[in-house]
């Protein structure tokens, strides 16, 4: 390894910033999509009172005795099948479409769903390496800069389908993304009104010290919590895919891996947001005891803050899966009135009441 | 045509057709005299009397199957004729007839006119033999017997030579 | 007509208790299907459907008790098949006889397009003869849209027995019966 | 209903006898009709009761009556109450008080309540009479009929030929009640008698209304049917099983109301509610009688007569019935064949045009067969007076009798004549056509529906011509040596005209498709006619005729849509 240190430091931080975004986007961010995906099925099933998927079983499974049928009945082959279907199924493009842009929207709507990703740290460092792929004095306006981003994709899609069903459902998504950004934005600036500071590494380190932003800022985390299923396309906003009234809502017209691209893009921001969520309210990669909430001096620790976070990032995510079955859908007008007539608001008396206390007690 | 008809017959029905104004009309009475004369109307005998008549075969077949008097095979020497209209049949006679039946070694259960093997007897049910006070009555050829008993049955039977 | 809303009250303009008892009707789903293994659903190739008395699936032709065909070419299901999924091809008067003596006719041959048929019962309920019924199947596959068309023969073999009036035996019951005296009436 | 065709010049007919009329009323309705009806045989007699109901459109149901045979009055179907008005002591009618007569309703003698009904077939109408054919009492008598009638009737619809065609199923639907007070065990009779070479009997169906009898007897003048036994075991029958031969034995299948009598060439073979009935004509002889074609799934299964008083009356003979085979043969033409090759109909008619179009006039002779339509016989003659060709047609005599069979056995002798393809003693030509093929002159033959070497030009004549063309439906030693075979249409599969050999024009509808790629032979001349002589025609089957009318002196004044259903006789 000594050819590592022989390296000026702005080679090795290449290096290593390439080495963190392949396993983040590899080894991590994609088989956690694939198994979402299963989760979402076997969860939605068992909600449902049914099986969920246990049919995927490959060859070499009935030279497992015991396992292999337990692995098939858990349906841990099914996301590979699925994707394999993706990669095999015809690559359709329909007559009349817009081609460029119908070519390019799936790539943008997976694309800064990634990219909102690289500044979020999930641990602490591994060796003389911090866990975070960019470690940005700004990152939280990176991220929604990133984010906003996201919804050219959808809408892209939607004009570029000639479909009337992605015509509508491109619309809906750029109203209703662009309408929860604002309440998003707005619901994060108390945090950072307490921290002082933009870096998220910052923001995990103050939860460190004291009580997680989750405590003392109820309200801005039910309305970053909503506003994040609405930018992620999720249930109870779910708009514009809605199959019941648009068919496929902008992706109606995609196929094979394409549309498994939106599926990418989908699960990846339902990532980002979890991932965004515990950073900002659930003290990232700390836990308040046994001293889990300093940076790791090991190896070993480091590996555990990462499986800390994780895991919280885990169980946000099957938040989003369990709430899809909650709630209806909201109609078009209710979701306009509760993001600019409900959130906008509370956002803002959010800051002013935090603005009024944290003045209170510095004139103290 | 094996069917031949005496000459002395053929001029005894030739008078019996002269008598009407259509040949047709004659039809039953040329009935009568065959069967009188043969004991039964055969097949050929029809044909000859449609033909005599000049009327086709199934015009008098509808009167041979339509008169129960008129037979389509050979009955036997002596006809024993039981009643069966309403008085005869509370009176008993199908008893009668039964009686018949097993003494002569035929079959009570079938219809119409049966013969023993030899040809000695025919046995059969008719209507009304218009004597309904004495019942059960029967005929054994022209002879009328009324109140008829089995023993008196077995009698008849055995005048019968 | 306009239908009032009732005023919501301040708890459910929270959406609170709305979103709890949406949580505890799921988590109560899950849990029960997760734990206790409790499902509505059936897993099929290897668990199969008992389907309950009366049930109405593809429809067959059956013998009666004698083994003869009971179908006497009638035509009236062709006639009346919704989907057109019968087809009937009349013996003709050199056809072969019915195997029941009286009646006299019998279907030279008799198929039925299952991929057709609707299983809506029309047949059954237009037989004069009680020679066609919908029996348990529901399920019915085939390698070709030629496997699909059940024959005479395989709709026979499929139907079996069916015990009931035997009409055209009565019937000749009845002739052989007139042949004797007394008539029995 | 004879329309008489426009050339037809009559002096004007002497005003006719005024008709007598009677006024009756019938279901409360008055109504007059005349007071003498032609019977059976066209005979004035005096109006009937059930007569008198047709005019009123008031249906009576009735089975043995039929208006084409002499009236028995044995099924007691056509029950109906009636009431005569009332006669006082004096002889004069009782009036009621406001004037009109008073009507005495007819009862039972031995009781005054109940109605008495008359049979309406055989009863005729008196002055002022009143018929209630819709009574309670009318219905009353009506069910009980029916349930007589049902006493002994096997109710076995389902192997029945006639289900579906059959008054009694109609009558107990319409008029009879749905249980029977019979309880005792049925008589059976015979089932499946052999009756006559084509006709079977089940005689547990018959309900002994005798219309058979009097068809074979007073129509076809064959006294062979009749009724044996007694009471309830009656039963129709001829003197020897299969002695109902003559020719006319079919009739009795279409006049039986029930069951009882069927033909052994349609038993069993498909049920009646599935047959497609289209107007036809018989092509066997030149009587042309009126047919009616039921065909499923574009296979003929039988012919039945259709009414029509000029011509066939409502009969046809069995030999021209059972006529239709021919039609569903499977080798029967079906590809055009242009020598030897599979061909299409564009290749072969384009050659064709263009070797008539260069022949050089008086090289060609056209033979069309008198079993070609009007149509077709117009425009081979218009395509042989183009050519300048010799043209005729192949008589075909045989037995007729004095009912309907024509001695004439080609179906439009008339037409082959009137449009002139045929000479004026037709097969005269034939010798000639034979003469100029030896000796050179003519070098296309063309023959439609002809099997040539059977009339004097042998296959060795055929092998001397340069072109031989054909149509034709059945392959035969013609069709063999054809060097450009054209498959055409049997008149089940086409539109056209036949002139019978009273010249009586009618016209026939289309009951099945053609086989295979054979093409109706006017569509095809229409299209030679116009590319050999230049000149325009009707592709439809309506305008060929009027157009034809137009130029053929003999159907001058003719139009399509004037033939009706029975036609219109023209002067020959």
């Amino acid at each position: 390894m000594d050819w590592i240190n022989q390296l000026n430091p702005t080679m090795q931080f290449a290096i290593f910033s390439m080495l963190k975004v392949c396993v983040v986007i590899f080894l991590a961010v994609m088989p956690i999509v694939a198994y979402a995906v299963l989760v979402e099925r076997k969860v939605s099933a068992f909600i449902q009172d049914r099986v969920g998927p246990n049919r995927a079983a490959p060859f070499f499974v009935k030279y497992l005795p015991v396992v292999g049928p337990f692995l098939v009945r858990l349906g841990i082959f099914h996301p590979l099948a699925d994707g394999l279907k993706s990669f095999l199924k015809e690559d359709f493009t329909p007559a009349h479409v817009r081609k460029v842009y119908f070519w390019l929207a799936p790539a943008i709507a997976v694309v800064p769903a990634m990219l909102a990703l690289a500044v979020i740290p999930f641990g602490s460092t591994l060796g003389a390496q911090k866990m975070v792929i960019a470690d940005l004095n700004v990152g939280i306006l990176y991220t929604f800069g990133i984010v906003s981003l996201g919804v050219y994709g959808l809408v892209l899609a939607g004009y570029a389908s000639n479909s009337k069903f992605s015509f509508l459902g491109g619309i809906r998504s750029s109203a209703q993304m662009i309408s929860y950004e604002i309440a998003m934005g707005m619901s994060v600036i108390p945090l950072f009104m307490l921290v002082g500071d933009l870096n998220l590494s910052k923001v995990i380190a103050y939860q460190a010290d004291g009580a997680w932003l989750v405590f003392k800022q109820p309200i801005a985390f039910v309305i970053f919590l909503v506003s994040a299923f609405a930018e992620t396309n999720r249930l109870p906003f779910d708009l514009p895919e809605a199959e019941t009234e648009l068919v496929g809502g902008y992706h109606t017209e995609y196929s094979s891996m394409k549309f498994a691209l939106f599926f990418i893009g989908e699960y990846t921001a339902m990532i980002a947001a979890s991932a965004m969520m515990v950073v900002l309210f659930f003290g990232g990669w700390t836990l308040p005891f046994a001293g889990l909430d300093q940076p790791a001096t090991t190896l070993v620790m480091g590996f555990a803050h990462i499986g800390i976070f994780v895991t919280k990032m885990l169980v946000l995510m099957v938040v989003f899966i369990w709430v899809r079955w909650m709630l209806p859908r909201f109609r078009y007008d209710q979701l306009m009135d509760l993001g600019w007539r409900r959130f906008v608001p509370l956002a803002l008396a959010n800051i002013v009441v935090t603005a009024v206390v944290l003045w209170a007690l510095h004139a103290k | 045509m094996s069917f031949t008809v005496p000459a002395k017959l053929e001029a005894e029905i030739d008078e019996l057709i002269s008598h009407y104004p259509q040949k047709r009309s004659a039809s039953l009475m040329l009935l009568h005299a065959v069967q009188e004369h043969f004991g039964y109307i055969s097949h050929d005998a029809t044909e000859w009397i449609a033909k005599k008549l000049e009327l086709q075969p199934i015009n008098i077949y509808e009167l041979v199957t339509f008169y129960p008097m008129f037979r389509q095979e050979p009955a036997g020497r002596h006809q024993i004729k039981v009643c069966r209209t309403l008085s005869c049949a509370l009176g008993g006679s199908h008893k009668l007839h039964d009686h018949f039946c097993t003494k002569l070694g035929l079959d009570a259960h079938k219809h119409g006119l049966q013969t023993t093997p030899d040809g000695k007897f025919s046995v059969e049910f008719v209507e009304c033999l218009a004597a309904c006070g004495t019942a059960p009555v029967m005929m054994c050829n022209d002879d009328f017997h009324e109140g008829v008993t089995s023993q008196k049955a077995d009698e008849i039977l055995g005048g019968c030579k | 007509m306009i239908v009032k809303r009732a005023n919501l009250s301040f708890w459910e303009r929270l959406y609170l208790p709305a979103l709890l008892s949406g949580l505890q009707v799921t988590w109560r789903h899950f849990s029960r299907t997760f734990f206790a293994g409790k499902k509505v659903t059936m897993e099929y190739p290897e668990q199969k459907w008992v389907v309950p008395e009366g049930y109405r699936g593809a429809p067959y032709l059956v013998r009666d008790q004698s083994g003869d065909t009971k179908c006497v070419s009638c035509q009236l299901c062709e006639f009346v098949c919704p989907p057109k999924a019968i087809k009937i091809i009349p013996p003709g008067s050199s056809g072969k006889p019915a195997e029941r003596a009286n009646a006299e006719k019998m279907p030279a041959e008799f198929e039925i397009n299952m991929l057709r048929c609707i299983f809506c019962g029309f047949c059954q309920e237009v037989c004069p003869e009680e020679a066609i019924f919908l029996q348990r199947d529901y399920s019915l596959t085939g390698l070709s849209r030629g496997e699909m068309i059940y024959d005479k023969e395989k709709l026979l073999a499929l139907g079996g027995t069916h015990a009931g009036v035997q009409k055209w035996k009565h019937k000749l019951d009845e002739a052989k019966e007139q042949e004797t005296f007394p008539v029995k009436g | 209903m004879s329309t008489p065709a426009t050339t037809d010049i009559k002096p004007a007919p002497a005003a006719p006898p005024p008709i007598e009329k009677i006024k009756i009323k019938v279901d409360g309705r008055e109504i007059e009709v005349p007071k003498m009806m032609p019977d059976w045989q066209g005979k004035p007699q005096p109006t009937t009761m059930l007569q008198a109901c047709q005019l009123a459109a008031q249906e009576v149901p009735h089975y043995c009556y039929h208006p084409k045979l002499p009236i028995a009055g044995n099924c007691r179907m056509c029950l109906v109450e009636f009431g005569t008005p009332a006669m006082g002591p004096d002889r004069k009618p009782v009036l009621n008080e406001d004037g009109s007569s008073k009507i005495a309703k007819s009862v039972l003698p031995y009781e005054p309540g109940t109605p008495r009904g008359a049979i309406a077939c055989a009863t005729p109408i008196s002055p002022g009479m009143e018929i209630y054919p819709n009574s309670p009492a009318t219905k009353q008598m009506r069910e009980a009929v029916l349930e007589s009638l049902l006493i002994n009737h096997p109710l076995d619809c389902p192997i029945c030929d006639q289900a579906g065609e059959c008054k009694l199923q109609e009558y107990s639907v319409e008029h009879g009640q749905s249980q029977s007070h019979f309880v005792e065990a049925k008589v059976h009779k015979p089932k499946a008698v052999d009756l006559g070479p084509r006709i079977v009997l089940d005689d547990e169906r018959c309900i002994l209304c005798t219309r058979c009898i009097r068809f074979t007897k007073d129509i076809a003048g064959d006294d062979a049917l009749g009724i044996v036994n007694r009471g309830s075991y009656s039963t129709i029958a001829a003197w020897k099983e299969g002695a109902f031969d003559n020719n006319y034995t079919l009739n009795t299948v279409d006049l039986c109301p029930v069951g009882a009598l069927t033909s052994k060439d349609f038993r069993f073979q498909m049920r009646v509610w599935f047959m497609k009935e289209t107007k036809s004509l018989c092509t066997s002889c030149g009587t042309g009688c009126n047919v009616i074609v039921g065909s499923r799934e574009e296979k003929v299964y039988r012919y039945e007569p259709r009414q029509n008083d000029a011509v066939n009356s409502t009969w046809m003979c069995d030999s021209g019935r059972l006529n239709y085979k021919w039609i569903n043969r499977d080798d029967r033409l079906k590809d055009v064949v242009v020598r030897g090759q599979k061909s299409t109909w564009a290749a072969a008619l384009k050659e064709i045009s263009e070797k008539l179009a260069k022949a050089a006039s008086g090289s060609v002779a056209v033979l069309a067969s008198a079993r070609q339509t009007n149509e077709e016989l117009y425009l081979l003659s218009k395509l042989a007076k183009k050519l300048g060709a010799v043209t005729d047609s192949v008589p075909r005599v045989g037995e007729g009798d004095k009912l309907l069979v024509s001695a004439d056995k080609n179906s439009n002798t008339n037409g082959a004549k009137l449009t002139g393809i045929a000479s004026a003693e037709m097969g005269s030509n034939l010798k000639k056509i034979a003469d100029g093929i030896r000796s050179g002159a003519i070098k296309t033959l063309v023959v439609f529906g002809e099997d040539v070497t059977k009339h004097g030009i042998g296959a060795d004549l055929l092998a001397k011509l340069e072109t031989i063309i054909v149509s034709d439906i059945l392959p035969n030693a013609t069709t063999a040596t054809a060097h450009i075979l054209l498959p055409g249409c049997a008149h089940a599969e086409k539109r056209g005209s036949f002139t019978n050999v009273k010249g009586r024009v009618q016209k026939f509808m289309k009951a099945v498709e053609p086989k295979g790629d054979a093409r109706s032979e006017w569509e095809v001349l229409h299209e030679l006619v116009h590319n050999v002589t230049g000149q325009n025609g009707f592709s439809s089957i309506e305008g060929l005729f009027n157009q034809m009318a137009k130029e053929v002196p003999a159907f001058a004044g003719l139009e399509w849509a004037k033939l009706g259903d029975t036609g219109v006789t023209v002067p020959i």
